[in-house]
């Protein structure tokens, strides 16, 4: 059989390094490792750049899907590409790994039998952080927030967990979107005099936000910083000095065990000595999975390969074991990890330790909570 | 202890500050752009990409060669006034007998292939600067904490506005400036090499523009974007200082860095579209800007 | 018929009762009795696509005073900018004391020594006066100083910190006239001196005129107002559609009127 | 811009034929109706369908800038708002694909009547400015505004049935009504230019003040033309949302008032037909050029750094000099 | 010639930033006759006509029309009550043909055109009008050309000719004979006589000579305020105007 695809993802604007030609080679190693000609499958990969406009990344899905005979897209981050893309692959009848995008409305109102969400979401982040804290003792919140569809749901959710945690959230801030300066923000949330200032942006509002609260003393404060979305890209461009203390959820990390860090070293090779983000093991993992299918099934009919990627339980070198639920969520352990002192590193990238692990069963939301359609 | 619409002073205090610190980048790059748009009638677009090249020098200066922030603040101002140089010479002067909107495209064009190479060569996340010793801790002033980094860029803007006015509008060569702006060929017929001073002052205008980026890396992330979003305020700055005019920019910069300062505390959501208000008001009343000579 | 203001009939004897008393110099023959300072040899000249001199020659001797007669558009303006340096697209020979100059940009002409002072006087508005009159660097030694300068026009001297363009009319040819005298130059253009001035300060312009010759500076002068011209000027050339159509030395311009009066269509 | 100053003004179009129309423009008008008819067999029709809804919006922008003489650097709004209200409409509201593209179109063009009548009090780079600053207002407002979806967008917008009958999931049908809309579109636009109105424009480009003097209240030409304008620009924004099933940020952006510069420059400002190539030839760099990253941007810089200093005229516009003919 | 006055400006003012252009000025232009504003350059000429047309707005004082005050008046909304100017500079509409130049004014008489749906062919009705006017100011031949390919005087020429096409009942020349060869300030002149007739003219001149052959009365300016006024061999004898503009040793 031969099967085609498609990473697209965004190679040139903000989650270029996170999730941009990396995750091409991670696709790339996926199909190396499973050793797809050995096994009669074909596999070709394209890629492209959708530049964070939903309408190009549509109309790049739209393309693949009906003039490239592309069969499967992986990775694709920001959430309004990838919505768009699950509503193509949807209506095209073909498959879509995401394993970039974070917004949790592709298993919920939004979700797709086509789709497969894989490494993360917005829920999954709040619940992570938000749970996690409060049990560290970080049990009143100020909210930096993203004055965005996104930085709102983050907050939301968020809040809500620390609630039912038993925390209590102080105040909110919202920024502009995108901002480049934050100290007045970092200002009112230190004023607050809340334990944990939560910090529900993205990308470079993140980078610059965590810049500038070491700059005036936020966590030297006591105040702990928790990042709702972040990368450990993100943390290589800050610096230890600066990003050290900040609390993050992640479903990987590089340095956790003899499997991860042996496919690190060789992601590492080949990706300009970048460690893997998160999201491009999302993408070898998916990827790998997908190509299980395929062989199983002997066929990639997108059906026929969707059942039984839900029904083969997952199993690979990044994320051990896990499943896929009916309404497409991947289910794997998720862990808060905190930005080690420089004086903990000892080696380039070696960034985390972790706080706590978040079990598989309690890290994503509840099948019953998303209301996708899928689920009777 | 008394309190101002619901926000206790020092708070307020805090805010003016930091809206004031703000307001030094938005003062030396819009300088920056009025200087230049002063002489050449040129509305540099690529002022963002210069903002940036700034920082990004400052941070090459220290990694490639272990440069430090102090020297860097001498040394990479004039180095990206020299690539501007460049551009003034090859590509620039092509264009001063035209519409302005040539001007503005051609730069335009331009910022796109820096921001271009930048992003392909470094990534977009970001890279790290990290600040001197002498920069980092701070004051507490009783309101609030001034980081020395901050306390820092509103000393050095603030010299350097004062210098760039001062030597504008009381010196000699400013005279020169001020007078090639408004008859360059009749400042040529004094013996006076216009083109020169004109290559110069887009040059001076430019290492403005590096200049603000160096100050800003220790701040802000050195990211090849930092420069793309920030421009569009700027232009909005120099609009309402009215194009063209030294005081202006800088009064203005400094003032609507106040202005969005406060906005910050009394409604954070507004605090983008603020200057794009104001600007909209002050058109609508004042069609040349504040401090602008009507056409 | 009369045409006025611009070009003034000459209907009376030169010697107007109005006009200033000044030593006039000798009256040469036609062609410079001195060492020739300027000279301009089939001078070409256009504006983008318009031709507009089509071979202008004459010759100015040091310590001359030589006008540059002619009807509006003949190209006398145009002249003036081809020797300075400041027309686009010129082409022909202009030698200045013994040096081309016609490949070279306006600058490096004004620092061989000569100024221009243009028709439309060009006060700077964002210079006060006294920024005005110190701008053009001195290109040699031997300028008027300031206090030479005052001396010519008092007014000036009054006014130094307003802005440039808020002097009237008068005082701004002045501060232009003035300017120029500082920076060293020996030979001055000057387009118009008196277009637009009352009488009174035509009279003293006339003065500074003669003035300037007694100190030694050679002078360009483009005029329409032909009484003043000849008072002051040793030889006047008249310009028609970009040529120098005909040479009348200031002593022959009685017995020439008529001619004048058909050439200028008076 | 000011008229004076600007290098690229229309030729006069001096003979017109029994048709209204110039015998060659005639011409190209078939050549572009007959291309564009066989274009979704040849070529990939959503491609094509978004080549349309750019080359009509770059119209709408030519007809301000080029025939107007005014250059608004906040096109994007009119484009981005009239996309989320007729992606709004047929999602939330239910409309058929025509009601929501009208719905759209209104809503661009009270919007360009509201920011226009301020803005066209002001001259050169301050309109520039102004509407620019409008269009930023729009752009937060959109960001925040609970219907737009903020940065999600509106997704899986319906493409409905047209007049409730034909269904337009085929992308073949619906290519040809966008193809439909196109051409009234730029006929329109091509009728503005050639009426009365268009005369009085012209005239008003070249000289104002003389305009004034013969007794023409030259701002409510310019607000007119302005609403026309922003208008147009509506009806492309809208159907573009109904073509690609979905509204979002990137049509509010001032980059895209950038980008409709970029096509009508690049094509030929103030020619009747070069913002069409400017567009084709954008919207074809953009998606086929997808895969190169940065290198897209680069290719960007370059062409605007080339045309302005090479050709400025446009593509069109060298064209037309060859041929001694408006285009 | 029906008499009474057409135009009134009364204690006329106008103030650029603490200079005074034109100060207190008092203008009456009868109705029917060709009255001409001289004065030296800066006296406030232009700046007089600019009032006059609203192109500027009077700091103090009142300008009636027709018996009407147009004082606030906007500058188009004067053009339609049917007074209309020409410019200093020439004014054309550059790359318009010299017959749209034409039409463009001619097509006033349909009210405002915001007929956007309209074919231009409908404007065609305008030819033959617009051509007769051509014909009158001698430009019959460069009915074809752009505007801007004509010369300085064919463009003042067709600038009348545009100005005409509004058939105003009283026009403002500012400078017509500017720039214009000897022929063609006769053919101009000529022109100007004749449409006359019926109409009233305000113009701004400095040619003497077709000052003294056209005008019926003449006011002369200078340093903003009225110097003298009668007709030309009035004031060319009246010494403050020899004094001031004519200049001593001139007849
Ligand atoms: N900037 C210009 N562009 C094109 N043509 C010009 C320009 N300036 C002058 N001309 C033309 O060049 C010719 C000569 O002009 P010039 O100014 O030299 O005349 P002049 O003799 O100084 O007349 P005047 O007495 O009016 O000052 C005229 O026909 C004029 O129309
Ligand atoms: N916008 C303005 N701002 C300031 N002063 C002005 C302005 N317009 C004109 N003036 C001044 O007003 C005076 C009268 O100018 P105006 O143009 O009316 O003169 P004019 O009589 O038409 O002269 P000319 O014969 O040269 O055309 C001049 O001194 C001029 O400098
Ligand atoms: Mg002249
Ligand atoms: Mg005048």
């Amino acid at each position: 059989t031969d099967v085609k695809i498609g990473v697209l993802n965004d190679r040139s604007g903000i989650y270029a390094d996170i999730a941009g030609e990396g995750s091409v080679i991670a696709a790339q190693m996926a199909v190396e490792d499973f050793k797809a000609t050995d096994k009669g499958i074909n596999v070709s990969i394209v890629s492209a750049d959708h530049q964070n406009k939903p309408d190009v990344g549509s109309n790049i899905a739209r393309q693949w899907y009906d003039t490239e005979n592309v069969d499967v897209i992986a990775d694709v981050p920001t959430s309004s590409v990838a919505l768009a893309v699950n509503e193509i692959t949807k209506e095209k009848n073909k498959i879509f790994l995401a394993s970039g995008p974070a917004s949790s409305d592709l298993t919920g109102k939004a979700c797709s039998p086509n789709t497969v969400h894989w490494t993360y979401d917005t829920w999954a982040l709040a619940n992570g952080t938000g749970s996690a804290m409060v049990a560290q003792g970080g049990d009143s919140w100020f909210f930096v927030t993203a004055d965005y569809a996104f930085g709102h749901a983050l907050e939301r959710d968020t809040s809500a967990v620390v609630e039912a945690s038993g925390g209590k959230v102080l105040g909110a801030v919202r920024h502009p979107f995108p901002g480049q300066d934050f100290s007045s923000f970092l200002l009112q949330a230190q004023g607050s005099g809340a334990k944990v200032v939560g910090l529900a942006n993205a990308g470079g509002d993140t980078i610059n936000a965590v810049k500038q609260a070491s700059e005036f003393g936020i966590t030297q404060g006591g105040q702990a910083l928790a990042a709702l979305l972040m990368f450990i890209n993100d943390v290589h461009a800050l610096g230890l000095e600066v990003a050290q203390g900040l609390v993050l959820t992640g479903a990987f990390y590089w340095d956790k065990d003899d499997q991860t860090r042996e496919f690190s070293a060789r992601f590492q090779e080949r990706n300009a000595g970048q460690k893997p983000s998160m999201i491009e093991a999302g993408v070898y993992a998916s990827v790998l999975h997908y190509l299980k299918a395929v062989e199983a099934v002997g066929d990639k009919d997108a059906a026929k390969v969707m059942a039984k990627m839900k029904e083969m339980p997952t199993e690979d070198p990044l994320f051990g074991k896990g499943t896929i639920r009916a309404d497409g969520r991947k289910l794997h352990d998720m862990y808060l990890f905190r930005v080690k002192k420089p004086d903990q590193s000892k080696a380039p990238w070696d960034y985390f330790e972790t706080v706590a692990t978040i079990p598989a069963d309690k890290a994503f939301r509840p099948l019953a909570e998303g209301g996708c359609s899928l689920v009777k | 202890m008394f309190e101002l619409l619901g926000i206790p002073p020092q708070v307020l205090f805090g805010q003016l500050l930091l809206g004031l610190i703000n307001g030094s980048f938005y003062a030396v790059l819009s300088l920056g752009l009025a200087v230049i748009f002063g002489l050449l009638n040129i509305i540099n677009f690529t002022h963002g990409a210069q903002y940036m090249l700034g920082a990004f020098g400052a941070w090459m200066l220290l990694n490639y060669l272990g440069v430090g922030y102090w020297w860097a603040v001498f040394i990479v101002p004039p180095i990206v006034g020299v690539t501007g140089i460049v551009l003034e010479r090859v590509l620039i002067r092509r264009l001063y007998h035209l519409d302005h909107l040539y001007g503005l495209l051609l730069t335009f064009g331009l910022a796109l292939i820096i921001v271009g190479f930048f992003r392909q060569f470094f990534g977009v996340s970001g890279l790290p600067y990290r600040p001197p010793p002498l920069l980092n801790g701070g004051y507490n002033l009783g309101f609030m904490y001034l980081p020395n980094s901050r306390a820092w860029v509103i000393v050095a803007s603030l010299i350097v506005c004062l210098a760039t006015w001062f030597i504008i509008e009381k010196t000699r060569l400013g005279a020169y400036l001020r007078a090639a702006t408004e008859n360059p060929t009749m400042v040529g017929a004094f013996g006076i090499n216009v083109p020169l001073l004109v290559t110069l002052t887009y040059g001076f205008g430019v290492a403005l523009a590096g200049f603000a980026g160096v100050l800003a890396a220790p701040i802000y992330a050195v990211n090849p974007n930092m420069g793309a979003d920030l421009i569009i305020v700027v232009f909005a700055v120099v609009v309402i200082g009215g194009m063209g005019s030294i005081l202006g920019s800088i009064l203005t910069g400094f003032g609507l860095g106040l202005i969005e300062g406060l906005t910050r505390v009394f409604y954070p959501e507004g605090s983008a579209v603020v200057i794009f208000v104001i600007m909209a008001l002050v058109l609508l009343v004042k069609p040349a800007g504040l401090f602008g000579r009507s056409v | 018929m009369l045409r006025f203001p611009r070009i003034r009939a000459l209907s009376k004897p030169i010697s107007g009762p109005d006009m200033p008393e000044v030593e006039l110099a000798s009256r040469p023959a036609a062609g410079p009795s001195t060492r020739p300072l300027l000279r301009v040899d089939g001078l070409q000249g256009w504006y983008g696509q318009s031709h507009v001199l089509h071979g202008v020659s004459f010759e100015v001797g040091e310590g001359e005073v030589v006008t540059l007669l002619g009807r509006n558009g003949a190209g006398k303006t145009t002249t003036l900018k081809a020797i300075m340096g400041i027309l686009s697209r010129r082409s022909g020979s202009v030698t200045y004391d013994g040096r081309e100059t016609i490949k070279l940009p306006s600058r490096l002409i004004a620092q061989m020594g000569i100024a221009y002072c243009p028709e439309e006087r060009a006060i700077f508005s964002s210079l006060s006066v006294e920024e005005n009159l110190m701008l053009p660097p001195q290109v040699r030694p031997g300028g008027l100083t300031v206090e030479q300068i005052f001396e010519l026009f008092p007014n000036l001297k009054e006014r130094l910190s307003s802005q440039g363009t808020k002097l009237s009319g008068g005082e701004q040819q002045m501060l232009a006239i003035g300017r120029i005298l500082r920076t060293g130059a020996k030979l001055l253009l000057l387009d118009e001196p008196t277009e637009g001035l009352a009488p009174v300060i035509v009279q003293q312009i006339g003065r500074t005129i003669a003035r300037l010759k007694e100190e030694g500076f050679t002078i360009v002068l483009v005029e329409q107002n032909f009484h003043f011209a000849a008072l002051v000027a040793d030889r006047h050339y008249v310009v028609e559609q970009g040529r120098v159509i005909d040479t009348i030395p200031n002593h022959e311009l009685d017995a020439n009127i008529d001619k004048l009066h058909a050439y200028l269509g008076v | 811009m000011t008229t004076d100053t600007n290098p690229i003004a229309m030729a006069a179009i001096t003979s017109v034929g029994a048709a209204g129309m110039p015998r060659h423009h005639l011409a190209i008008f078939a050549a572009l109706f007959v291309f564009l008819t066989a274009a979704p067999f040849l070529l990939y029709p959503i491609f094509v369908m978004k080549v349309l809804c750019f080359a009509l919006f770059a119209c709408a922008f030519n007809l301000l800038l080029g025939f107007g003489g005014l250059l608004s650097f906040g096109h994007a709004a009119y484009f981005g708002m009239a996309s989320y209200v007729s992606a709004h409409a047929a999602k939330v509201w239910g409309l058929t694909p025509e009601l929501a593209i009208i719905a759209g179109t209104l809503v661009a063009a009270v919007l360009g009547l509201a920011i226009g009548s301020l803005a066209i009090r002001r001259h050169g780079i301050y309109f520039a400015m102004v509407t620019l600053a409008f269009a930023q207002m729009i752009y937060f407002f959109s960001l925040q505004a609970a219907f737009t979806g903020g940065e999600d967008g509106i997704q899986a917008v319906p493409r409905g049935h047209l007049f409730g009958l034909i269904d337009l999931r085929s992308s073949e049908v619906l290519y040809f009504f966008v193809l439909a809309i196109f051409f009234a579109g730029i006929l329109l636009i091509y009728r503005i230019i050639h009426s009365p109105f268009g005369q009085v424009l012209k005239a008003i480009r070249e000289n104002e003040p003389r305009a004034i003097s013969l007794g023409y209240r030259v701002n409510r030409y310019k607000l007119a033309v302005f609403v026309l304008s922003a208008t147009l620009a509506g009806v492309a924004g809208a159907t573009k949302a109904i073509v690609f099933q979905l509204a979002s940020l990137t049509d509010v952006y001032w980059t895209m008032s950038g980008e409709v510069v970029l096509m009508t420059l690049l094509g030929g400002m103030g020619t009747v037909f070069g913002p069409i190539v400017g567009a084709a030839v954008i919207v074809t760099m953009q998606n086929y050029l997808a895969r190169f990253g940065d290198w897209v941007t680069i290719g960007q810089g370059i062409i605007f750094v080339v045309a302005v200093l090479s050709f400025r005229e446009g593509i069109v516009g060298v064209l037309a000099k060859w041929i001694r003919k408006p285009l | 010639m029906s008499s009474g006055a057409i135009l009134e400006a009364t204690g006329l003012t106008k103030e650029f930033k603490g200079f005074v252009a034109i100060s207190g000025v008092n203008l009456t232009v009868e109705r029917g006759s060709i009255h001409a504003l001289i004065g030296p350059n800066g006296a406030g000429k232009t700046t007089l006509f600019n009032l006059l047309t609203k192109f500027l707005q009077p700091t103090r004082g009142a300008i009636r029309y027709q018996g009407r005050d147009i004082t606030r008046m906007q500058p188009a909304d004067i053009a339609r009550l049917g007074l209309v100017r020409s410019f200093q500079i020439s004014a054309v509409f550059p790359h318009m043909t010299a017959l749209e130049n034409v039409r463009i004014a001619l097509q006033r008489r349909r009210g405002d055109s915001f007929d956007f749906w309209r074919s231009e062919k409908v404007l065609s009705k305008f030819n033959s009008e617009a051509a007769a006017l051509l014909a009158d100011v001698g430009l019959t031949e460069f009915s074809d050309t752009r505007a801007s390919d004509l010369s300085y005087g064919r463009k003042r020429a067709l600038e009348i000719a545009t100005t005409l096409a509004l058939n105003p009942e009283m026009l403002l020349l500012d400078e017509p004979m500017a720039g214009m060869a000897q022929e063609d300030i006769e053919r101009i002149s000529a022109l100007i006589r004749r449409i006359s007739k019926n109409r009233t003219i305000l113009m701004v001149e400095h040619n003497l000579s077709v000052v003294a052959s056209l005008s019926n009365r003449i006011t002369v300016l200078a340093r903003g305020k009225v110097l003298a006024e009668g007709d030309y061999a009035a004031v060319s004898k009246d010494p403050r105007v020899i004094e001031a503009y004519i200049g001593a040793g001139h007849a």
